[in-house]
């Protein structure tokens, strides 16, 4: 059970401002939407809290414990994984490999090849290709993969951003009922998605940015009803 | 005030080194009582890094800043064909301590040398061999440095004069560690001897190899002016025993300049000198001489009064030929390694 | 009239056979859709058009040249431009640099006229800049067009790819997944922007996963499975075509499809 | 006399080999041109030297010693140098420019205070016989290095496929972003790979260094041109290639020497793997990078 | 021409230095014109030999006028560059680098082992025909050349092709044609470089083209910068004053030299002059 709290963040790059301080509490076991156009920094507030940014200022509390600009590394080790955005999976290690390093943290060869079960059955295509090269594998495929690495470590605390991307309609489904699935297994999720109608559907509370700031926010479900959002991002 | 110009940096900085040393040395006595009625030389040495535009940019500081009189170097032959025609053309004396490569005195008239030219040296160090009855030959050397190459020249033209037969002919780098390839080549040949151009270095690393692949007392190894280096006994030890080297001067010379020469050496530096610091121990004070008897800082004259050098130093008896080289090819005595020391041949 | 054809079009990797000897007609004038499962060998097949990867076996006709063998760049020549599906913008230039580059084949100012900047350079690349300006506006992104690509957000660097591939007005364009990382607003005023495309003249060539998309503007499909062909035809056919349905849509997007209204968002579960 | 040409030529690809081992897993898995591991090389050697010399140490005490040192000189240096680079995203070729300074700098320094001078470890470490089977000679010291090799090679190959450890190496290389995302802590990873590359090239300098009678501050600076072919052809990164391709030039050169022309050596061995490459554009075992569309 | 006595002292002082800075700059250039597609070669110095060997021998066998020798002194490099570069268009990066490397070694071997060429006691007695105003205007030139084709069309093919060859080539651009030119132009500059410099200094060795004249010769574009043709000749520049401002320092020349180096990559790692070229004309 886990917890993320985000308070003023502000993240600039060089001279542009991309969060002009911004709040958003994920309880835990719950799961957390964050929607929002091109470029209104939603990538900018996972990354800034996976520790892979360093934010200007602001806190970031994983469990009340403080983690602002803790290095991506120990904030992974806290149980916070995330599926970042265009996949960055390992182009030149095969699918096995790509796995592998998503159980980095685990110790246990066994609860690692059990869950490796469970992501392959997930993604019967990983299976087929195990020893390819994942550079090698479609945008698709590759999407998989790297959402099956997240899920290799057993996240606290999933981060996703777009994971429904490039994927097939059978496997938008696909995703959006393994969410569903992790969601009632207790994990706690943030999810950036374009494909805003769906992912209102299955989170519980969902925050609009726009350019860098907080517009609105509350239950998904009345988020999903509000017109403006509507119009602007559920295209209606 | 003169120059010397002198690998000090970068990997072939040992040869500069033990110049400078050498030149330091000489200073020492020379500025205790003085010249001229009394002044001391000031010695500037700049470093070369054994490149050549940073050697041309020495001299041309020295000549054209420091306005020194004469110039004492370069180390390589190569830097000396770089920098020569530039003292040459302000008329500034130069003298080479170790540039014994062909026609470097050819520069120009102010290119002088006091290390005497391979061509003397080599046939003298032959017959020695020819003596212990040697009568065919094979001869390696470095091939990517002017001093390695010329002495090969030389040694390759005295081979043939004096009727040794060449078997081989083998080639190195001068950085080359390894030299088994041409070494068991030249075993198959079964030469009396293998005459070898170099840089101390590779003929260190030569030596130790012959051992290694089973060349024995039945050869007779011949070095160049390069072997001519305490550091061969140093670097090769008992594997260094038994080549045969000519040479003008030698560490356990018995007579009291050289003996002094090596114990003030060694008492400075805290380490035996080469014959390069005893060719530039000389060469300061045939310098200092010569600007002496030329009674003013005067270059032209400083040229004539060097042209005029009758001195004997550590080296033996000098004195110039017209075409500004060493006269003299007394001096050489032909020394054989044993037990890690250079000693007279027998 | 077919602006580009295939025939038996086959590219295998090491045992798999990506794109498995497909035949297809693109028709000029027309915005021509390539669906199908990930993996199916759609990128693949975009690649062996524009000539990334060698056809096993297999030939491609473009405006009436056999073009199977034709260097990259010379496709380029011939007026074939496309995107990326996973983007390959230049980011260390700015965003309207990139898209001047993607004219590099239409300035036909030579290296003396170059260097002497005669009349014929400047004219050259004051027209491209033109250009690459209005493709720019067209994509909705001339405010940034001193910006480093790089910088530009995941949605804008997808803008930016169009735009490169654009500007040039090419006789063939093909996307490959231009809505990814589009909101359903977005992704409705892309398909304004492909239908204009086509007006002025450009045939479309595009990969989406985006259904509602598809449907909206394309006026024929080419649906692959395991690289193979497996329909072809108006968009409107293929909810009914089992086939697709169970390879591809699905049985609830096919009922979703089927009762769309226009202009909505077809991809929620 | 073919066969004692042959085995010379082994045994000289071997010390080529054995330089290159360290200096593909840093080049090859940090990413890297880091000039700097021709440093390593001599501080091994160097501090061999001084526990043998000065404080008497056997050469099984001095081996290992250097080889650690070195390791912590190059995870020092790397934490001086390039870690910053890293973290700022700097271009690749930096990495070379800084350690190309750095090098400069440091042989410099070693100059200064060692000295120019060759010198060797002491005669006694190890025996000086060669050792002598049907005619063909081979000494103690060039037993060492090729033995040294074979175990290392397969140890590091071991390594870098079979653990996790290696695989977290190649994900760092590849995406340090994405690996710091596993949990993987790239910068204790990068420390690793710089003491292992550090570490070889340590135990490497002793090991030529006493095969060659040779040790100087530079030396390692004179093995780099090798170095760098023998790592590249055999493909960067991969352990086995640095040791193909070692073997390779080091029979080539001596074949070339022993029944060619000893001037020609480099020549015929630099022309014929520059042919290899036109062959083989990723070197004997590199794979291109993938970068699909 | 007459200069007051103080200058022209000052002048025969550094003349090799000025001269150095100019040739140094145009050899930072040929490697500027092939990184600026994104090739990695070092290759340059032997390009450089070429030029020096070919333009020493015309002069000295041949007795030709210098003006006829200078612009010859590119022919054979440029024809060398045509003859390695279409084999070696497959290779990039470090790969191409050290098949440049080889094929400078095997350039080098000739150097040693043919008469003709001096062997390793080089060429000497080479007259001094090299004016200061030559080599400062091929740079300038050379500069001017460069900067005007970086702010076109072909300037930013370039920069694309670095970044992504794939992507270029998808664009238009003739990725094997723009790889081939670059290293001929590049074989152009060094050769000519190579000659001014030969006929500045009377003597050319064969170990002055090797692989660590090549390394230099790529650590001037690298600390300059490859954002404009100024950043390399500034870096050139840099790199050639530093050994002779630091002559001072006598014993510690080489570990403050380096150290510099180090500390400029470290605050500058994009070279001291990173500014990039707007590819865009008017
Ligand atoms: N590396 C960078 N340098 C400069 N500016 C950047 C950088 N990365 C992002 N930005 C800017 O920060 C802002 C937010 O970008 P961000 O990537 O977080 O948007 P986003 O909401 O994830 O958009 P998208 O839906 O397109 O992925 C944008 O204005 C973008 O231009
Ligand atoms: N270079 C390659 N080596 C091996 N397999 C490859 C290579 N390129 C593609 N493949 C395989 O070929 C198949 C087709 O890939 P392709 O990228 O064309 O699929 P796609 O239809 O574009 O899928 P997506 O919708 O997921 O992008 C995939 O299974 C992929 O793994
Ligand atoms: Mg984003
Ligand atoms: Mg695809």
């Amino acid at each position: 059970m886990t917890s993320l709290v985000v308070e003023g963040l502000h993240v600039s790059y060089g001279a542009t401002e991309a969060l002009a301080g911004i709040d958003i509490r994920v309880d835990s076991g719950k799961t957390v939407c964050l929607i929002g156009a091109n470029g209104a920094g939603k990538t900018t507030t996972m990354r800034a809290v996976s520790g892979l940014l360093r934010p200007r200022a602001g806190t970031i509390r994983l469990d009340g414990a403080d983690i602002f600009g803790m290095r991506a590394n120990r904030v992974a080790a806290l149980g916070l994984l995330q599926v970042p955005e265009g996949r960055q999976i390992f182009a030149e290690l095969s699918v096995a490999d790509n796995l592998a390093l998503g159980a980095w943290l685990v110790r246990d060869d066994a609860e690692i090849a059990r869950r490796r079960d469970q992501v392959l059955a997930r993604f019967p295509r990983l299976r087929e290709r195990l020893n390819q090269l994942a550079g090698s594998m479609s945008g698709g495929e590759q999407q998989m993969l790297a959402l099956g690495r997240a899920l290799m470590g057993a996240p606290k605390l999933l981060l996703l951003d777009e994971p429904s991307m490039g994927l097939a309609p059978l496997f938008v489904e696909e995703i959006f009922s393994i969410l569903a699935d992790l969601r009632r297994e207790g994990t706690t999720i943030l999810l950036v998605e374009q494909n805003a109608s769906a992912a209102l559907e299955i989170a519980d509370y969902a925050y609009v940015l726009e350019t860098g700031r907080i517009t609105m926010q509350g239950p998904a479900s009345e988020i999903a009803n509000d017109p403006a959002v509507i119009a602007a991002y559920l295209g209606g | 005030p003169v120059g010397a110009i002198e690998i000090l940096s970068g990997p072939n900085a040992a040869y500069g080194t033990s110049i400078k040393a050498g030149l330091d040395l000489a200073l020492d006595t020379i500025n205790k009582k003085g010249i001229l009625d009394g002044q001391k030389i000031a010695l500037t040495v700049e470093d070369s890094a054994g490149n050549k535009d940073q050697a041309i940019n020495a001299a041309r500081k020295l000549v054209g800043r420091d306005k020194v009189v004469a110039v004492i170097g370069p180390t390589l032959s190569n830097e000396m064909f770089a920098v020569g025609p530039v003292t040459n053309e302000r008329r500034i004396p130069t003298v080479g301590t170790s540039t014994t490569a062909n026609g470097i005195t050819a520069i120009g008239d102010y290119i002088f040398r006091t290390s005497l030219p391979e061509s003397d040296v080599i046939p003298v160090t032959l017959k020695k061999a020819q003596a212990r009855g040697v009568k065919t030959i094979a001869l390696m050397y470095a091939n990517d440095d002017a001093f390695s190459k010329s002495g090969f020249d030389v040694m390759k033209a005295a081979a043939e004069k004096s009727g040794l037969k060449i078997v081989a002919i083998e080639s190195f780098g001068s950085k080359d560690t390894d030299f088994s390839a041409q070494l068991t080549k030249i075993k198959g040949l079964k030469p009396d001897a293998i005459g070898i151009s170099a840089l101390v270095e590779p003929v260190s690393g030569v030596l130790l190899q012959a051992r290694q692949l089973g060349f024995g007392k039945e050869t007779q190894f011949i070095g160049g002016n390069g072997s001519n280096s305490p550091k061969l006994g140093e670097i090769a030890g008992a594997a260094a025993d038994g080549l045969i080297v000519g040479s003008p001067w030698f560490i356990a010379k018995p007579d009291p300049i050289s003996e002094k020469f090596v114990s003030d050496f060694q008492a400075k530096n805290g380490k035996s000198p080469d014959q390069f610091a005893a060719q530039a121990f000389d060469a300061m004070f045939i310098v200092a001489a010569a600007i002496d008897r030329a009674g003013a800082a005067d270059s032209e004259k400083v040229r004539d009064a060097l042209l005029k050098t009758n001195y004997s130093g550590v080296m033996g008896p000098f004195t110039f030929t017209s075409g500004r080289d060493p006269a003299s090819t007394e001096g050489v005595v032909v020394l054989e390694m044993q037990g890690g020391k250079f000693g007279i041949a027998k | 009239m077919t602006l580009l054809s295939t025939a038996g079009l086959t590219r295998k990797f090491a045992g798999l056979v990506a794109v498995d000897g497909v035949d297809m007609a693109v028709e000029v004038g027309s915005v021509h859709a390539v669906i199908g499962p990930n993996g199916a060998g759609k990128t693949t097949l975009f690649n062996l058009i524009s000539g990334l990867v060698e056809p096993t076996s297999g030939s491609i006709d473009f405006n009436g040249n056999d073009i199977s063998r034709l260097p990259v760049h010379a496709r380029a020549g011939l007026g074939m431009a496309r995107s990326f599906q996973n983007i390959r913008i230049f980011s260390a230039m700015t965003v309207l640099e990139n898209v001047l580059t993607g004219l590099h084949s239409t300035i036909t100012a030579g290296v003396g006229a170059i260097v002497l900047r005669l009349p014929g350079f400047h004219r050259a690349e004051k027209t491209a800049v033109e250009r690459a300006r209005m493709a720019l506006e067209l994509v909705g992104l001339s405010s940034k067009s001193e910006l480093l690509a790089g910088a530009l957000p995941y949605g804008d660097q997808r803008r930016l790819e169009i735009a490169r591939a654009m500007a040039a007005h090419p006789r063939l364009l093909l996307l490959d997944e231009p809505a990814a990382g589009m909101n359903p607003a977005e992704t409705s005023s892309l398909a304004a922007l492909v239908r204009r495309i086509r007006d002025a003249g450009t045939t479309v060539l595009l990969v989406e996963h985006d259904m509602g998309f598809v449907m909206d503007i394309s006026d024929a499909v080419t649906v692959l499975n395991f690289g193979r062909r497996i329909f072809h035809g108006p968009p409107g056919a293929i909810r009914q075509e089992p086939a697709v349905i169970e390879a591809y849509l699905g049985k609830k997007m096919a009922a979703r499809l089927a009762a769309r209204k226009d202009g909505q968002k077809a991809i929620a579960p | 006399m073919l066969s004692q040409q042959l085995v010379n030529g082994v045994l000289l690809g071997a010390t080529y080999a054995l330089f290159a081992l360290g200096f593909t897993l840093m080049f090859g898995v940090l990413r890297v041109i880091n000039l700097t591991y021709g440093f390593y090389f001599s501080a091994g050697a160097f501090i061999a030297l001084f526990a043998t010399r000065q404080w008497g140490f056997s050469i099984w005490l001095a081996l290992p010693l250097a080889a650690i040192g070195s390791g912590l000189i190059a995870v020092l240096l790397d934490w001086l140098l390039l870690t910053r680079l890293r973290a700022k995203g700097a271009p690749e070729l930096a990495s070379l420019m800084v350690t190309l300074g750095a090098v400069l700098a440091l042989y410099s320094a070693m100059t200064l205070l060692f000295g120019p001078d060759i010198r060797r470890l002491p005669p006694d470490v190890i025996g000086a016989d060669a050792l002598v089977f049907a005619g063909i000679r081979v000494t103690q010291a060039q037993f060492l290095v090729v033995g040294t090799t074979a175990v290392l090679v397969l140890a590091l190959v071991a390594l870098m496929r079979g653990t996790r450890l290696g695989v977290g190496i190649r994900a760092m290389a590849e995406r340090p972003d994405a690996a710091e995302l596993m949990g993987i802590d790239t910068a204790r990873l990068a420390a690793l790979v710089s003491f292992l590359s550090g570490f070889l090239a340590g135990a490497g300098g002793v090991l030529i260094g006493l095969n060659f009678n040779a040790i100087q501050p530079y030396m390692g600076e004179q093995m780099m041109l090798r170095g760098f072919v023998v790592i590249i052809v055999g493909g960067l990164g991969d352990l086995r290639g640095a040791l193909i391709a070692g073997l390779l030039l080091g029979v080539i050169e001596v074949l070339t020497a022993g029944y060619l022309d000893s001037g020609l050596k480099e020549a015929v061995a630099f022309a014929i793997l520059v042919a290899v490459l036109w062959t083989r554009p990723s070197g004997l075992f590199g794979q291109a990078v993938l970068r699909r569309a | 021409m007459t200069y007051p006595p103080w200058l022209d002292d000052f002048l025969w002082t550094y003349q090799n230095v000025i001269h150095a800075l100019g040739i140094n700059g145009l050899l930072a250039l040929s490697m500027y014109v092939v990184l600026a597609v994104g090739q990695l070669s070092l290759g340059q110095a032997a390009f450089m030999g070429l030029g020096a060997y070919s333009s020493a021998l015309m002069t000295l066998k041949l007795h030709l006028p210098f003006f006829v020798v200078l612009p010859a002194s590119c022919v054979v490099p440029a024809l060398f560059a045509l003859a390695i570069g279409v084999p070696t268009l497959r290779l990039s990066g470090v790969y191409l680098a050290i098949a440049t490397i080889g094929l400078g070694e095997v350039l080098r071997a000739i150097y040693l082992n043919l008469d003709v060429l001096g062997g390793a006691l080089g060429l000497s007695g080479i007259p001094q025909r090299t004016e200061t105003w030559m080599i400062y205007l091929l740079l300038i030139v050379a500069i001017a050349v460069l900067w005007r084709v970086g702010h076109s069309r072909i300037g930013r093919a370039m920069e694309a092709m670095r970044e992504d060859p794939n992507a270029a080539q998808v664009m238009g651009v003739n990725v094997q044609r723009y790889r081939l030119g670059a290293l001929v132009a590049s074989a152009v500059l060094a050769g000519v470089a190579g000659a001014l410099g030969a006929h500045a200094s009377n003597f050319i060795g064969p170990n002055e083209y090797g692989f660590e004249p090549a390394v230099t010769i790529l650590s001037y574009a690298l600390l300059g910068g490859i954002g404009t043709p100024f950043a390399p000749v500034l870096g050139a520049w840099i790199l050639t004053l530093l050994p002779e401002v630091l002559r001072g320092f006598s014993d510690f020349r080489g570990v403050f030299n380096g150290l510099i180096i180090v500390l400029a990559v470290l605050f500058l790692p994009n070279g001291l002059l990173a500014l990039r070229m707007k590819r865009r004309a008017a």
